[in-house]
């Protein structure tokens, strides 16, 4: 615990960065954007404006200045207190730039909905299928919104908080 | 790559093909010849703590394994066993263990037996019997975490690896110190001793086990 | 079989001449009015074939390819698991036949006959020897090459009979590869018929009889003789599905190929067919190139190795010998290579083994008339 | 149904004769055919399953179907305790149990924000770059099996058995580690394992030459693998792509350096890139090569650590190692260069439980496969193992 000061050295640097970056998209999308979470492990800035998540990635993805050409991670959350599911996004710049951010999307637990950006980054695809998968959010656009890991019968999205696992499955119980 | 054989296809990169074929294949049989007489030597059984290891011929590598097998290390971490003498009942394994393999139930010493339940080779007072210690062996993954856990380093990994059973019941192993009927006579007495001294008693009755493993 | 190996070395001759009159009195042996005599020597390289299909070649591959990866191989039955394969076949017998329920069960059932008396059929026209011998035909060699075409229909009916996806890749891709390769293995043959003028298999070993051992031997004859020598070990490499050919029951492709569906003694006879094919090609290579059943040491001076080292029972061990060689040196192969894939496997027919093969056969005949 | 009659259909040519006769042609024009590759098939290294369409021997389209070994990883994390998903972590990829173990306690650690031991660290590195090299040694080894070559599979497996000796030796058991913990290692290195591991070193080298000429120089090898599945360096950035095979297709990038972790920013070595001489850039065969230039790699790292491993005096292994693991509410996403590429770990801390509120994982298989449907448009069979072999999945991992 007394190392943060020896780790926020390095650490801020990131964070610059990653500041810089979250102005640039500030500037081209205003509100849609959230503030900067400029938090020494993650910084992260939440798109406000679902509908305009798409445009976000592809702008993130081209802008001469940011070329976050790398997705390294996609990951659903849920948040249950917030009523919530979303996606986090770990992109990245590979090549000359190399600097990193986070990005999160919201939607509805029931029935949310959250562009799908596996056209901007072909990564995501799998990724937003395993979003699916588990937490149930529709990715608008796939190409392609199956199940990947569970059976394509399976009920229930077993990552949610207040998920119960289904009694059986094609007539075998299925284990707790 | 067949088209890339119809594009670029010269005469004389035909015949270097050809030529580099003979000759690598030619190697990768001189290679295997090798092997092959080299086979009249095994390597020998040392394990990987001892100094010649790495001095052994380099032969045949198969051993066979009923009769023969790799030692396994001082460190090898495989069956789980626990020396019940030594083990104060503390369940800190059984909440450590991430796959609730380890069952333990425990009775608290009546003030008379302490004596008769006696002390740990560390010398600490057992306050407890434990006349339930149950491990799953088929379902522990010897990860460890138990055995980091022990204060009394009383649950530790053997080096045994091989220990299959015919029947899964022959998995779960037993270690407990009291039999059912040994059990019962405690578990009365104890609840003698509560009734004669129903004096402050904050600890939490010993037998409310599921309650305190959550 | 080859006790002629463990005779002393100073009275083989002996020995042979009076096998021969031995064999000879064999043959006009009658009983109840029935030619036994010729059926026992008929049968004498049939047996040994079966025996060595069924142990030696299975055992052998295991072990030699254990002992080329740093393995024991077999190890438990017997010593040194010598009776392995005995315990295998025993297992297959026992194992349940399954025919699939869809499967095409005239073509699935005769698939494997098909197969097995494609690749027998051949060793009639092998002579084990001067006095071995099923029948000398004067088409020998014509006889023996076509027979072994069978096989394509017997894996094409085992493919296609077991309504399997991964067997009919496996038949189609075999079929296409024997096919192919029936045509520079022909050729290189053909070769060998040129320097010897006649297509009887026991007229080649006569061929390269002589004083001074493997220098009679058609290998040695020809200073062109290697080529079509090399082209016929490996197109009999693929016609026996042998590694790096083994395409058509490529394990990591195909799953097994064209014997996908098979269980019990069906696959063993699948497997017995595919060793004996391998020891038939490795007997035609040697009766084409190295003599057949002629000892291939020279006489040097007094030592008269060559005279020694020949006879019925030195012929059969000689040929028996030469065919383990080249069966040796195709599992070398096999447990050194990758698989070849589809399209280089015929680049490498067609655009390789047949040009080159004609070119052996052009200089082999220019060599033959101009040059002799 | 239907499409078999249309097809049928159109595959016949009518062309009048004359004097009311039509002569009826059908085209030698053939229809797909679906063939299920895996889930239990010899090439699909575990338990994938590819619905291939094909052509003959041209597969189309293959389409792969995951989730045969899904175990709940993620789900289960989130009921233990942040040292009790070490385990689970092992399991993943459990050829590489110890760079599993390293990406997660480098992600945990990142959120608790503890300083850990210089040993430890060497530790770290040692243990991970020799299950790096058994790791590349199965991958090579299997991608020989795939392409036919049976025995440079075994002589892989004959010299990983060394390393996974060493390995139990350091840790005790064989394979699945749990050996690196969050704050430090579970054991001191045995007395002797420096030695041994200097001799394995040396024992090693010849080894991987001969590896090379049996297998990578041969020449069927590489007329098998070159210009297979070619993927250019955009697009395997695109796709996510990362460690090996992104290297494979030209791109220098390596956590090892990028991020510079642990102590990797003290070693030297270099990010093995093919020079484009021996195989074309992006195919399997450059994907194969840096395999093999990775191992010496890995060799040159273990030489260094053993050199400049601090000594053992007062050396407690798990002294950096938090009594009890519950980190302020945050998020990290947390990575470290696997055999296979990227393998990050996504944890969400609430600040007050023992256990992460979610964890994810993002492995590296599940990305590099993600790609399989387009590298495997329009190749041959033969070439679609050809190119599952040189992604070098794990399914553990895939499926998690």
């Amino acid at each position: 615990m007394e190392e943060t000061q020896a780790n926020a050295a390095g650490e801020s640097a990131e964070i610059t960065t990653a500041k810089a970056v979250w102005q640039v998209v500030r500037d081209a999308f205003g509100e849609a954007v959230s503030e900067l979470d400029a938090n020494p492990f993650m910084p992260f800035f939440e798109v406000l404006e679902r509908e305009r998540w798409r445009d976000i990635a592809l702008f993130m993805r081209d802008d001469p200045v940011l070329l976050f050409n790398y997705m390294a991670c996609l990951s659903g959350v849920d948040y249950p207190e917030e009523e919530k599911l979303g996606i986090v996004c770990n992109l990245e710049s590979l090549g000359k730039h190399g600097h990193k951010i986070a990005v999160k999307v919201k939607c509805e637990r029931e029935g949310g909905a959250i562009p799908s950006v596996a056209k901007v980054w072909k990564t995501a695809e799998w990724h937003e299928r395993e979003a699916f998968d588990m937490y149930g959010m529709i990715f608008t656009g796939h190409p392609d919104l199956r199940r990947i890991l569970c059976p394509e019968d399976w009920e229930g999205y077993p990552l949610r908080k207040d998920y119960e696992v289904q009694e059986t499955y094609h007539g075998i119980k299925v284990p707790n | 790559m067949s088209n890339r054989i119809a594009e670029g296809f010269t005469m004389s990169e035909y015949f270097r093909d050809i030529g580099s074929s003979i000759t690598t294949i030619m190697t990768g049989m001189g290679i295997t010849l090798r092997h092959f007489f080299n086979a009249v030597k095994r390597k020998g059984g040392a394990g990987i703590d001892e100094d010649n290891y790495f001095k052994q011929v380099d032969g045949l590598a198969t051993l066979q394994y009923p009769r023969e097998a790799i030692p396994t290390p001082e460190t090898g971490r495989y069956r789980l066993y626990c020396d019940i003498n030594d083990c104060i009942g503390c369940k800190q394994c059984e909440r450590a263990c991430p796959i609730d393999c380890i069952t333990i139930e425990t009775i608290k010493v009546t003030k008379d037996d302490l004596g008769v339940c006696g002390k740990t080779s560390g010398g600490q007072q057992k306050k407890f019997w434990v006349p339930v210690f149950d491990i799953d062996i088929a379902q522990c993954m010897t990860c460890g975490i138990c055995a980091a856990v022990c204060p009394t380093e009383c649950l530790y990994h053997t080096q045994v690896s091989d220990f299959s059973e015919f029947r899964r019941e022959n998995m779960i192993y037993h270690f407990g110190n009291l039999t059912k009927l040994e059990a019962e006579a405690k578990e009365k007495k104890l609840e003698e001793e509560k009734k004669a001294a129903p004096k402050p008693k904050p600890k939490p009755a010993p037998k409310a086990q599921p309650a305190e493993g959550g | 079989m080859n006790t002629g190996a463990l005779l002393p070395n100073s009275f083989p001759f002996v020995m042979s001449t009076s096998l021969n009159a031995w064999s000879d009195a064999l043959s006009e042996l009658y009983l109840f009015g029935l030619p036994l005599g010729l059926v026992i020597i008929a049968a004498v390289p049939l047996v040994f074939i079966a025996l060595y299909a069924l142990t030696y070649g299975v055992y052998g591959e295991r072990k030699i390819s254990a002992f080329m990866q740093d393995r024991l191989g077999p190890m438990e039955v017997g010593a040194w698991g010598i009776l392995q394969t005995l315990a295998d076949i025993l297992k297959l017998l026992q194992k349940e036949d399954i025919v699939n329920k869809s499967a095409d069960k005239f073509l699935f059932v005769i698939g494997p006959g098909v197969l097995f008396v494609g690749s027998f059929l051949a060793f009639a026209v092998l002579p084990f020897g001067p006095a071995f011998i099923g029948a000398d035909l004067n088409v020998g060699l014509f006889y023996a090459i076509g027979i072994v075409a069978l096989e394509v229909v017997g894996i094409l009916a085992a493919g296609w009979g077991s309504n399997n996806k991964w067997a009919l890749y496996g038949a189609i891709r075999s079929v296409a590869q024997i096919v192919s390769y029936e045509i520079p293995a022909a050729i290189a043959i053909l070769c060998g018929a040129m320097m010897a003028g006649t297509l009887s298999m026991q007229q080649f070993n006569l061929l390269q009889e002589g004083p001074y051992g493997f220098l009679h031997f058609f290998l040695f004859q020809n200073p062109i003789a290697w080529l079509p020598f090399i082209i016929y070990f490996i197109a009999s490499l693929a016609e026996t599905n042998r590694a790096p050919f083994d395409i058509p029951e490529a394990e990591s492709e195909l799953v097994a190929g064209y014997f996908t569906e098979y269980t019990g003694m069906k696959f063993a006879v699948i497997f017995l067919a595919e060793y004996g094919s391998m020891f038939m090609v490795s007997a035609i290579i040697s009766i084409v190139f190295l003599g057949g059943w002629n000892s291939p040491l020279p006489n040097v001076g007094s030592l008269a190795l060559n005279d020694w080292t020949n006879g019925p029972v030195w012929g059969a061990f000689w040929i028996i010998m030469k065919g383990f060689f080249f069966i040796f040196i195709q599992m070398w192969l096999r447990w050194t290579l990758p698989r070849l894939r589809v399209d280089q496997l015929m680049h490498l027919c067609w655009k390789v083994l047949t040009p080159f093969a004609f070119v052996a056969f052009v200089l082999i005949a220019v060599w033959e008339i101009y040059v002799k | 149904m239907q499409e078999l009659g249309k097809s049928e259909q159109s595959s016949l040519r009518v062309t009048p004769q004359g004097k009311g006769r039509v002569l009826i042609e059908k085209d030698l024009s053939s229809e797909e055919m679906v063939l299920n590759m895996g889930p239990q098939h010899p090439s699909t290294h575990g338990v994938l399953r590819l619905e291939c369409k094909t052509d003959g021997e041209v597969v189309i389209e293959a389409e792969p179907y995951l989730g045969y070994l899904h175990r709940c990883f993620e789900k289960y994390a989130e009921t233990v305790d942040y040292p009790g998903v070490v385990p689970f972590v092992d399991r993943m990829d459990y050829l590489a149990s110890m760079n599993n173990d390293l990406a997660y306690c480098i992600a945990v650690e990142k959120l608790l924000d503890i300083e850990i031991p210089r040993r430890v660290e060497f530790i770290r590195v040692l243990v991970s770059e020799l299950n790096r090299i058994a790791s590349h040694l199965v991958a090579i080894g299997t991608y020989a099996i795939d392409l036919g070559a049976f025995t440079p599979f075994l002589f892989c497996f004959r010299d990983r058995e060394h390393l996974l000796g060493l390995l139990e030796w350091a840790s005790g058991a064989r394979m699945l580690y749990n050996y690196i913990l969050i704050g430090g290692v579970a054991e001191d290195l045995p007395k002797g394992f420096i030695e041994r591991t200097r001799e394995f070193v040396s024992y090693f080298r010849p080894k991987a030459v001969e590896l090379q000429k049996l297998l990578t120089e041969n020449e069927i090898f590489v007329k098998r693998t070159r210009g297979v599945g070619m993927m250019p360096a955009d697009v395997a950035i695109n796709y996510g792509w990362s460690g090996p095979m992104l290297r494979g297709s030209g791109v220098e990038w390596d956590l090892r350096k990028i991020d510079g972790y642990s102590v990797y920013p003290e070693l030297d070595f270099s990010v093995c890139v093919p020079d484009g001489k021996f195989s074309d850039i992006g195919d399997s065969l450059s994907r194969h090569l840096v395999r093999a230039m990775e191992m010496e790699e890995s060799l040159k790292i273990i030489e260094q650590c053993l050199d400049m491993m601090p000594g053992e005096e007062g050396f407690n292994p798990r002294a950096a190692i938090p009594k009890r693991i519950r980190p302020k509410a945050g998020e990290v996403y947390g990575r470290a260069e696997n055999p296979r590429g990227e393998l990050g770990f996504y944890i969400q801390s609430d600040g007050k439980s023992t256990s992460p509120l979610r964890c994810k994982a993002r492995s590296s298989c599940f990305v590099n496969l993600s790609a399989m449907k387009e590298l495997s448009m329009g190749q041959l069979i033969p070439d679609l193992v050809a190119i599952i072999g040189s992604i070098d999945i794990v399914l553990g991992e895939v499926d998690r």
